[in-house]
């Protein structure tokens, strides 16, 4: 899309989960006709390939580490043009009260997308359980240097994550999810920090360099970072995830 | 043979339906077979042959009517009976139904499969079974290698692995060359001879008829037409079906067309007739034609003969043109109707005698 | 090696992951193919003898395998891995990893193979059957010696159409932790975009489909007399 | 008839290989049938007979030899020609390869698919062919419905739909009762004769080759061993297995053999000999009998008789009880053999006279 | 509704969701069968003729298609969703969304179909096929007129399997945007763990099914003359 004018159709990719974030963004840019249509997706790969090819206009599902990560791999310019929400991973338990009851031999489960995986080693790196390879930027449980515990580390569907806490001592779970499995805030035994390490899993709006300076997709970050956004993150994700802008 | 019945079937009605079709195959047939009987069962294509034989083991299950064999009420057995009474009634299919997916010597030895033999009693036992169809050398060999009338033979030797008491023949014998037919048929009738085997054997050979079966059925849409021992029938057929079918086989009416035509063109005066004779019996042992010319000066002269032995008894079917004054070949035709001969007066215009 | 490490950049460094998904995959696969060929042969087999006119017609059972398996197929896998996490814990007793992720391997393609079998058999003479019958063979026996016997380079043909489609399956088994080839090319290859850890991770999962078919093909042609 | 082949084998050689196995079904067959003739191929089961003929239309390549029909090298014809070619080749097979999934009108027509007949011509032409094989009621229904026999006649009238010049039937008659053989043979030959179809004739019926052939082959294990015009081949069968294929079907063989156990019983004495007559032709014509007992005072007992008439020619088969003075005996016998009768002697110890 | 609403508490407020999935789901299925049936049945058919022995046998034809079809069951389908994307594009402009969907759910079933054809029509009588060939029937009419006739009611049963597979499959359009009942079941039920949201998805799919199946068992009875 490279006109401005009122009026146009923006397409934006997201994630399924994110609907119910974006449905009354949508309806309040129509007022300001703008229309939104919004392009759901479950693959992580799916919406910057249709990004660069222009099949949308924006997406909003990822954090600026896979950007830069894609950008990379792919030859391509996604830019950021406004920040979303940081979603901290948390490490639940069922079955222990805190990180130092994790015993030898424990399993604990993470995501198996690649950058929630790297995310979640480095989670329990600084937990203090195990340690991976500095060098890796996007570390798997081959990287793991050190495991005192004998941990095991399993990586399941992001899905699955919260369904593993039946058998795994321990699970790195993402915020949505968590916040669908509706997981009480007590099973929490360990938080991702927020500090300078996090900032490259802050989310973002992503688009083309060219379009960097579209009003249109302006208004619409616009129209995101709003209190009405605030508060609906609040109702549907209990303080899990947390507005960044 | 004793008169021990061995099948009874009873008022035996037979109906498929397709797709709203109705055929009734057999009707209303019952038919006692003896211990030690081979019992042919003939009749058109169609007429419910197969289908009557295959009520007799519950392949096809009646519509009505009932069927002992062996004393036992088979439409009254339960699964596991019925398996043991099958074991004793051999079945020669008229489509064969080999297993392709097995040897020769294997679908032979199938029926032993499970059974008290110990494998090597039960290769000795195909061995022999292949020996006598003649298959030896095919024993290694799949069906879909062999002619059709190695299958057949095939089919042959796997429904006798069981040493049935029955064997239900449905064709047996329709792909094989008359040498391998006749030595089949003798094994059957050597079979029945000495264990008892009772056989029941559809065919349109009314050749395997009269060499081997001591009582025939006919049938036609589905009815039993006639039926009784195979010199009563073969002598005195009552149904036009059962003429023609042995007409048909002794090619008599091929016989009476041709001899019509060369009878045409001969001219036969008044001092010349043309005869059909047919005797049962006693009275080829009087040299009849030399008798007539004796006693009547009436020279015979056979265009067409038939005279053959059907279970000891010789029955013959000759066309002879007579020669001799008329009021002598009137005399030598009442010496013939005495002695128990049936004279049949041809005429050579007349299109349609038998 | 040079021109490997050249095409191969990331993979040339995970010798022991491709090792160890490969095994991962025959692991799965052999396994479930065994548990699922059984228990497949069982209901496809089922199936065919109490249909209308089978050997063992029974009305009430037929309509109760046919209804479980076209229930069984209407479950995405996804949601057939959590759906049946307790009985996956009965079993193995634990629902993710490797042999957690057979039982569901197991309850997806059951039931898809139990149908092949079912057409396969469908396709065995009537008058062979009859044959049998007519010498006495009991169910059991025309089960083993008739059906699996006269069916067999069908089934040969259909079982390794659902080995195939179940290697396919494995690469979801990375879900509850499974591991294995696909998981390899989807979760390591295309979503760090390695594609060259995708490339190998497929061409291995080649190398097996390939050589399941073209066994298959040598043992169904081996065991076909047909013609 | 004439003389103009139109087909011509030359040294054909099939061999089967199977897993490691080796079987040469036809070995250096070389056949010429021309135009017009009704060729009947003999022989044992599995001697090669349904794979010589499936060279003809080239259903089978031969591993050596070259085939010519209609002035075609069938071996060199490119596909389309090939199947050209083969409209004019009708073709019965022995196991029928009927499609189920088609109704038996649809099987027949199935030949005329594709071809220029407007779908009421096609129609009109099945109903006909289906008249012709008696299945006009059977039309709408599907193979699996049909008695075997009933099968077969679809294969017949699906050969018969191209109007072919060359018909090929391998055992076509095989599963028919007497009476429908009889009317499938008149047609074959009605065809025979009104549009010069040319039949080769697999059977194994002597009776169907006695009814219709004008020549005959007969194999053995692959190669043809005897061949000639009918009449030559039945009165002076030249091989072992010819004459056993003619005196089985004839039953002389059993005919024998019952004559025996009667003779011996019977204890003949001097002035009896039990003895053989065959006659080819004219002989018939002569009262023979009345005539040795006219010139010789020898009275002839007709035990057992077959004449018959093969194209049109007469063929006799007598085993008579001759009795009379010896010397009388010795001068009718050599009377007999001046008419060109073959005299065999008989004698009742004799085990093994054919 | 109130016994519904009770139990299906989210998933009374998705009426418009369900309905467009459903239509979704229909519509991938529809256009999918009707492409990778013709295409499948192509293969298969190619594949029959040119196997050794075949109307028009043809080894070079034969090994390019065998091994093409082998390829593309390799590949799982996530994979495949990105390496056709090209493709993709080039044919329906466009690679997210419904009927993108179509065209890899097109290349993930069609193979498979294909090799279903192929065991179906391999177990055509070899004697009707001589029986054609002796008319002079050429192999056009060979395929249309006997293999694809007398083998219907095999390719039928196979097509009904082939077609739950697909719609199974149809799960996975997810990944690209096509939306579908399955996408519902796993991205909104199973993903925000609203299970009346899965099992009412999968109660749909299974209607589809059983219809499916239904539709096909009486279809191929109907034409199936064999006894
Ligand atoms: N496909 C095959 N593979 C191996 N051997 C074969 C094959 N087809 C036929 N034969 C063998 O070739 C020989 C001749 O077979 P053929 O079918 O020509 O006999 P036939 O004369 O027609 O016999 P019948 O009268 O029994 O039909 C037989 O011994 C048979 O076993
Ligand atoms: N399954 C079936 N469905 C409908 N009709 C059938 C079926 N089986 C046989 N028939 C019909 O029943 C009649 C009798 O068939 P059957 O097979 O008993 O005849 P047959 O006397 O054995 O004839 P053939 O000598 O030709 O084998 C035929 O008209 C046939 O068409
Ligand atoms: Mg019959
Ligand atoms: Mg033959």
């Amino acid at each position: 899309g490279k006109s401005s004018s009122s009026n146009k159709t923006v397409k934006v990719g997201i994630m399924g989960s994110d609907e119910k974030i974006w449905k009354p963004i949508q309806t309040k840019l129509k007022k300001d006709g703008i229309n939104i249509k919004l392009v759901t997706f479950t693959d992580y790969n799916q919406p910057n390939a249709a990004l660069t090819n222009h099949e949308i206009d924006l997406n909003s599902f990822q954090h600026t580490f896979f950007m830069d990560q894609w950008n990379k791999a792919h030859k391509t310019d996604i830019v950021s043009i406004g920040k979303t929400v940081r979603a901290p991973l948390r490490l639940y338990s069922k079955k222990v009260k805190s990180v130092s009851a994790i015993k030898k031999g424990d399993q604990i489960t993470i995501p198996n997308d690649s950058t929630n995986e790297g995310r979640a080693l480095h989670l329990l790196q600084s937990a203090g359980l195990i340690k991976v390879d500095s060098k890796v930027k996007l570390p798997t449980p081959k990287n793991i240097t050190q495991n005192k515990l004998n941990l095991k580390i399993t990586a399941v569907d992001a899905a699955q994550t919260p369904r593993s806490l039946t058998d795994a001592t321990g699970a790195v779970i993402n915020n949505e999810f968590a916040a669908e499995a509706k997981l009480p805030n007590n099973e929490t035994i360990f938080k991702e920090k927020i500090n300078k390490a996090s900032i490259p899993y802050i989310n973002i709006i992503a688009t083309n360099k060219s379009d960097k300076n579209n009003k249109t997709y302006k208004k619409i970050v616009k129209a995101y970072q709003t209190e009405a956004t605030k508060k609906l993150l609040k109702k549907y994700y209990h303080g899990l995830t947390i507005p960044a802008w | 043979m004793t008169n021990e019945a061995i099948i009874q079937l009873k008022d035996i009605d037979v109906t498929f339906h397709n797709k709203g079709q109705t055929v009734t195959a057999v009707k209303n047939v019952s038919l006692t077979v003896n211990r030690g009987d081979i019992y042919g069962v003939v009749g058109y294509s169609g007429a419910g042959k197969s289908t009557l034989v295959r009520v007799i083991n519950r392949l096809q299950r009646p519509t009505a009517g009932s069927v002992e064999v062996n004393g036992q009420d088979i439409l009254a057995l339960k699964p596991k009976e019925l398996r043991v009474a099958r074991t004793k009634i051999g079945m020669i299919f008229q489509h064969f139904n080999l297993m392709a997916s097995r040897t020769i010597a294997d679908n032979v030895g199938y029926p032993l499969k499970g059974g008290e033999l110990s494998h090597e009693e039960r290769q000795q036992k195909v061995a022999h079974l292949l020996d006598l169809v003649g298959l030896t050398e095919k024993a290694e060999d799949y069906p879909a290698q062999l002619s059709g009338g190695q299958k057949q033979r095939v089919a042959i030797a796997r429904a006798l692995a069981n040493d049935p008491e029955i064997l239900i023949s449905d064709e047996a014998t329709s792909a094989l060359d008359p040498k391998t037919t006749s030595s089949i048929l003798e094994l059957l009738k050597r079979l029945n001879r000495q264990l008892g085997l009772t056989v029941v054997l559809i065919t349109h050979e009314m050749e395997a008829v009269k060499e081997i079966c001591n009582k025939v059925a006919v049938m036609d849409d589905g009815e039993i037409i006639e039926r009784g021992d195979l010199v009563s029938i073969f002598s005195r057929p009552e149904k036009p079906l059962t003429q023609d079918f042995i007409n048909t086989a002794t090619q008599i009416n091929q016989a009476l067309e041709k001899i019509y035509k060369q009878a045409r063109t001969l001219g036969l005066d008044d001092h010349q007739q043309l005869v059909q004779l047919q005797y049962v019996g006693a009275s080829t042992d009087a040299p009849l034609i030399t008798d007539l010319y004796k006693r009547y000066g009436v020279v015979s002269n056979i265009l067409y003969g038939n005279v053959e032995i059907l279970q000891d008894t010789p029955l013959g079917n000759l066309i002879v043109v007579m020669t001799g004054d008329p009021d002598k070949l009137q005399a030598a035709w009442q010496y013939c109707q005495d002695a128990g001969i049936t004279i049949t007066h041809l005429k050579p215009t007349d299109p349609e005698v038998a | 090696m040079t021109w490997f490490a050249k095409y191969f950049p990331n993979a040339v460094t995970m010798k022991s992951d491709f090792l160890q998904a490969t095994g991962e995959t025959l692991y799965m696969t052999f396994f479930t193919a065994i548990v699922a060929g059984i228990l497949g042969m069982a209901i496809g087999v089922g199936l065919i003898v109490t249909q209308p006119g089978g050997i063992l017609e029974n009305r009430i059972v037929y309509n109760i395998l046919d209804k479980i398996v076209n229930l069984c197929r209407s479950i995405p896998f996804v949601i057939l891995l959590a759906v049946i996490a307790p009985l996956t814990r009965l079993i193995v007793g634990t629902a993710i990893g490797t042999t957690a992720a057979i039982v569901p391997l197991v309850i997806g393609s059951a039931p898809f193979y139990a149908r092949q079998i079912q057409n396969a058999l469908s396709e065995v003479d009537r008058g062979v059957i009859e044959a049998a019958e007519s010498v006495g063979s009991g169910p059991i026996a025309i089960i083993f010696r008739v059906y699996l016997r006269e069916g067999l380079p069908d089934i040969i043909r259909s079982s390794v159409l659902t080995l195939i489609s179940l290697i396919d399956l494995t690469a979801m088994a990375g879900a509850i932790g499974g591991g294995g080839l696909g998981n390899l090319a989807i979760n390591v290859g295309y979503s760090r975009f390695e594609s060259d850890v995708t490339i190998l991770a497929m061409l291995i999962i080649l190398v097996i489909v390939f050589a399941i078919q073209l066994l298959g093909d040598l043992w169904a042609r081996k065991v076909d007399h047909t013609a």
